[in-house]
């Protein structure tokens, strides 16, 4: 029998443990980003930020669990307890099934007799399965709006999902100027095409990189575009009625949806796990950068151990200096030794690296821009990002056109030549939009509203 | 001249049914953003505001009936709780009146003290409002950067007089403490470096679209309608009208310093924004002129311990940071006033909300009340 | 390998349960889901043959067919809508009026 | 009894499942939440038959798109009283006979007639980069057609624009 069980299982053995390492790992991960932004915004705000609970904060969002797991679970009078459940399972399934697509290191490697790539699954339709998946997440607003029958958590869900949706467009837009460079959906081709470029996209389409950042801040509803759950009335939008453990599961769907959406952003645009200047032999001492950061690490938790006053916040920043210690040793392992194993243990720390600086300007776009307001919001979205994202694919067209060699047809320009060319001629419609929306809104101030 | 009847007219909510598919709903009192206990009942048609209604009266504490039952120098403290934002200057206000009907006058020392700490009063509450109004309209930072400075301020306070907020700083005829020794350095220290720091919120802030957007042509008000509702302060300023009592009838020590006055163009929540931005530059000036010539001499006038005005009235106003500040003091030759009528420039500002508000959509209603800048306690009284 | 029967047996199955639901539900946003059903029922059939044929054209055509669902179903809501700010109601047997 | 086809019978088993419950619930945003399940079994279904496109386009277009337009024009048409009304108009009985009959002869024409259809034996992994095979067919032999579709797409779209404008 279980053999039988074994042979069933052998091609999916991997997946499944990768799938497991993900499902626990992303919780682990999402706390730690909510402790990295309210310690950056504490930082952009002249203040400390979580102090108490551990040594500066550090088990904070162990902290965070346990009192959300604690915390009463109320279900409002006569909702809907059907939909009132499923709302926020919908919202976290859709955010961590979406990881499934990314690819986090290169590379093939053989277990239990099947090769396995360093990814939940290999798709081959990757980028396409990730948007896809992820716009289901509308569904578990939408819903838990809805169930939790109060005017005002139905006025935020419906505004939150319209700008979802109207905003997938443009963010799907973007993706596809990514898309064309790399003329592969899967995220490992699109990855490994990068590395044989030798340049990351982002300096081929820079504009459809902007685009998408703007876009895929608004798709998580964060930062300027955080209307739904800011405006005065409808004070915390759709979540307003859940409580407890409900609410913790949409607040990791939130921020799963931004680790998501910051890994499609590495993949496609910042070369996913390419070292920069991978290809070049003389930026090899960049392969120490993983240690030396870690050792950074560590040495600051030590050199912080005697301040701190409680015993019990000594014990902790030791631990976590030690386990700085071995992540830098264990990133240090193979550019000695070079093991096989080198590629996948760097590739999955400049994965990381570059999501994290991603999440860190989604935090410093959040800290410095007021909130635009409903309207405003969907004109720029409809008048502004779409049209401008649909022009940039065809300019890039263009210029790929151009790029080919003469006797395709094309004209044999370099590659940043092409570049200028679509980001030209995209800034010059961008523009041209731009001054229509002014004098728009200019006649209407005349014309009083 | 647009027909003047029908601009005050318009507060009220019509008492007409409701449109077909207008709703009416509640902003307040509790609410996050109305900076104490205002409710504003709104008819909306869907998402525009098809006329508003201020409710108020949830703050009032009858401070004027209960002026009658108190002596000159008892009623002193109740003034500082009306504006509590700004709680020197409405003691300055008071003072000053009642001087101005014992016919006694504040030695030039008091005078330049007073000065300085009304501007830094000023400071103080132009600091808050604009950690406030940031906050509402979505900016987050500009808030922690404006305490941080106003922290300076208030420690100053107590240093002189023991109270951060309801400070009663001054005493009809002068003041009561000496400065204490090291007043100028922190004054001087706190002037030096707030220059920067103006610069550092506008850095923040007037640059950015979005910011932008949310400020120009929000609660439009004409120089016509600000006149015709007798709004006074920023808000009459930000219309484009150049009227400062602190120019206009300088009291206290205020012709001995020069300053100009920002004066907006459209009147709208950007322009009284940059007006209030510009206030702020100038009291720092007026610091800075002031700590230098702080002349020496006695604190107290020769006002005497049992204060017995002759019968008659005066009207003395100053110019707080909401706007003009009146005080109507009668007395009947007791030591008790007979009337304080108190001239409160957010109650009348606030009347200017409802022509502001019309027309634009929910979301505005949180920049126009915070670019009114209203305080209920002085509101209700 | 699953027979391509199987589908055929299955898109049956799911066309029947989508007739009912036109011919027997009075909310017309019911009965509008139940098209959206029928039609899905049909794509599973033309699925199952394109990969029994081997070629291509019934997927494409499959999309083709979501395309043209999305059209109706957004004509059949604004449809909906129009009727409802009038009659405020939504139920088919209601609406007998030829003219209002 | 491999994986696959275990996927199926347990897809197509949701299918139908949902899609009786759909028609049979009395609240309008459960029957959507199982016609959503519904699609999403046959989105499966797509990805066992190798049309992993399908399955993307499904999902994105069919679920992340109509579904979200039908859950927002339930919720803008808050109806609670046609909850209480009854679901079912009063020829339900005579509808579910028709139909059944209906269906019992397309079924009995299949059945005698199966004799005669000569389906080519499946030849197995033929359409493997799905992706780019749909890619193709749809921007070549297929172009027409797509352009047409596009066009009924921007008709679609204004009638939906203009019919639920308030004041045209």
């Amino acid at each position: 029998m279980i053999d039988l069980l074994i042979r069933f299982f052998a091609p999916h053995l991997v997946p499944l443990i990768i799938v497991l390492v993900v499902v626990l790992v992303l919780p682990l991960l999402a706390g730690y980003v909510v402790l990295l932004e309210r310690k950056v915004m504490a930082d952009i705000q002249a203040r400390l930020g979580p102090m108490r609970v551990g040594p500066h904060g550090l088990l904070q969002p162990i902290a965070d669990a346990v009192k959300l797991l604690l915390k009463e679970d109320i279900i409002p009078e006569n909702a809907d307890r059907f939909l009132f459940w499923i709302a926020p399972l919908i919202s976290v399934t859709a955010a961590m099934v979406a990881f499934a697509g990314l690819t986090f290191a290169p590379g093939k490697y053989e277990f239990f007799g099947h090769l396995n790539t360093v990814a939940v699954a290999d798709l081959n339709i990757g980028i396409l399965f990730i948007v896809a998946v992820s716009s289901m997440g509308i569904f578990g607003i939408v819903l838990g709006g809805w169930a939790s029958n109060s005017h005002y958590s139905l006025l935020g869900a419906l505004r939150s999902s319209a700008q979802m949706v109207s905003y997938e467009t443009a963010a799907g837009m973007a993706l596809i100027s990514g898309l064309l460079l790399a003329g592969s959906l899967s995220t490992r081709a699109i990855v490994e095409k990068q590395a044989a470029e030798g340049v990351w996209y982002v300096f081929f389409a820079p504009l459809a990189f902007f685009i998408y950042m703007v876009a895929s801040i608004a798709e998580t509803n964060r930062a300027p575009f955080d209307l739904p759950e800011a405006e005065s009335e409808l004070v915390a939008g759709y979540m307003t009625e859940f409580s407890g453990f409900r609410w913790a599961l949409y607040f990791l769907a939130e921020y799963c949806n931004m680790i998501v959406v910051a890994g499609i952003a590495t993949t496609v645009f910042l070369g996913g796990w390419l070292r920069p200047f991978e290809g070049t032999r003389e930026a090899d001492f960049l392969d120490l950068a993983p240690t030396v950061i870690f050792l950074g690490f560590a040495g600051y938790c030590l050199w912080r151990v005697p301040r701190q006053f409680e015993k019990i916040h000594k014990i902790v920043l030791s631990i976590f200096a030690g386990l700085c210690f071995v992540i830098a040793a264990a990133l240090a392992l193979p550019v000695t030794v070079q093991p096989a194993w080198k590629p996948v243990l760097h590739g999955v720390f400049w994965f990381l690296a570059k999501v994290v600086a991603y999440l860190y300007a989604f935090m410093w776009f959040r800290f410095t821009f007021p909130r635009y307001r409903f309207d405003q919001l969907m004109r720029l979205g409809w008048q502004w990002m779409i049209p401008v994202s649909i022009v940039h694919v065809m300019m890039l067209g263009l210029a790929l056109v151009l790029q080919r060699p003469p006797q395709q047809g094309g004209l044999g320009w370099a590659w940043w030549q092409g570049m200028l060319v679509s980001t030209g001629g995209t800034l010059l419609v961008a523009a041209w939009l731009g001054a229509l929306g002014e004098r728009r809104t200019q006649r209407i101030a005349e014309s009083g509203v | 001249m647009s027909d003047w009847g029908t601009i005050g007219s318009g507060a009220g909510v019509e008492t007409t049914v409701l449109g077909a598919d207008e709703i009416l709903i509640n902003m307040g009192p509790q609410h996050p953003s109305t900076h104490g206990v205002l409710r504003v009942k709104l008819k909306l048609d869907g998402e525009k505001i098809v006329s508003s209604e201020c409710i108020i009266g949830y703050l009032h504490r009858g401070v004027e009936k209960i002026a009658e039952y108190r002596t000159y120098q008892q009623f002193a403290p109740y003034v500082d709780r009306m504006d509590y934002v700004a709680a020197v200057s409405n003691g300055l206000g008071y003072c000053e009146a009642v001087e101005k009907l014992l016919g006694a006058e504040a030695p030039p020392r008091a005078k330049v003290v007073r000065t300085i700490l009304t501007e830094l009063q000023r400071i103080a509450s132009h600091l808050l409002w604009l950690g406030t109004h940031a906050l509402d309209i979505g900016a987050l930072t500009p808030l922690f950067y404006c305490f941080r400075e106003r922290e300076e301020i208030l420690k100053i306070f107590e240093k002189y007089c023991g109270a951060r907020l309801t400070t009663h700083a001054f005493r009809i005829g002068g003041l009561q403490y000496e400065t204490y020794d090291g007043f100028e350095q922190d004054v001087t220290r706190f002037c030096k470096d707030f220059g920067g720091k103006v610069d550092e919120y506008e850095q923040l802030l007037t640059g950015n679209r979005i910011w932008l957007e949310r400020t120009k042509g929000i609660g439009v008000l004409t120089a016509e309608q600000a006149i015709a509702i007798g709004a006074t302060g920023p808000v009459l300023r930000g219309s484009g009208v150049k009227w400062d009592i602190r120019k206009a009838m300088p009291y206290a020590a205020y012709a001995q310093f020069e300053f100009d006055i920002p004066v907006g163009k459209r009147g709208d929540t950007f322009d009284r924004y940059m007006v209030r931005m510009e206030e702020m530059r100038q009291s720092r000036r007026i610091c800075m002129q002031a700590v230098e010539q702080i002349p020496a001499g006695p604190i107290l006038g020769k006002v005497g311990k049992v204060l017995k005005p002759a019968p008659g009235e005066v009207y003395h106003s100053i110019e707080a940071p909401k706007g003009e500040l009146g005080y109507y003091v009668v007395s009947d030759g007791t030591v008790q006033p007979y009337r304080v009528r108190i001239r409160p420039p957010s109650f009348i500002n606030l009347q200017a909300f409802d022509q502001m508000a019309r027309g634009h959509l929910v979301a505005d209603v949180v920049a126009i009340i915070g670019t009114l800048d209203i305080v209920l306690g002085e509101v209700d009284r | 390998m699953v027979p391509t029967e199987h589908y055929l047996a299955l898109s049956f199955v799911l066309f029947t349960i989508g007739v009912i639901g036109v011919l027997t539900r009075r909310n017309v946003i019911i009965i509008l889901m139940s098209i959206e059903l029928i039609l899905n029922a049909v794509n599973i059939n033309l699925v199952a043959f394109s990969r029994h044929l081997g070629d291509v054209g019934g997927q494409v055509f499959a999309i083709f067919i979501i395309t043209d669902a999305a059209a109706e179903a957004a004509v059949g809501l604004g449809i909906i809508i129009a009727f409802f700010r009038n009659r405020s109601t939504i139920l088919a047997d209601e609406m007998d009026l030829l003219k209002w | 009894m491999t994986l696959n086809t275990f996927i199926f019978y347990f897809f197509s088993a949701l299918a139908v499942i949902s899609a009786l419950l759909m028609i049979t619930r009395r609240n309008v945003v459960h029957s959507a939440i199982f016609l959503i399940t519904a699609l999403l079994a046959t989105a499966g279904i797509f990805l066992q038959l190798r049309a992993e496109f399908l399955f993307a386009v499904q999902i994105i277009l069919y679920v992340g798109g109509i579904m979200v337009l039908f859950l927002f024009v339930i919720m803008l048409v808050n109806l609670d009283v046609a909850v209480r009304q009854a679901a079912f108009n009063r020829q339900a009985w005579l509808a579910i006979l028709m139909a059944g009959a209906m269906m019992g002869t397309v079924a009995l024409a299949v059945w005698l007639g199966r004799a005669s259809v000569h389906l080519p034996p499946v030849k197995a992994g033929a359409l493997e980069p799905n992706t780019e095979l749909v890619g193709e067919a749809l921007f070549q032999n297929f172009m027409l057609p797509f352009e047409i579709a596009s066009v009924l797409l921007l008709v679609a779209m204004i009638g939906a624009v203009v019919m639920s404008k308030k004041r045209i």
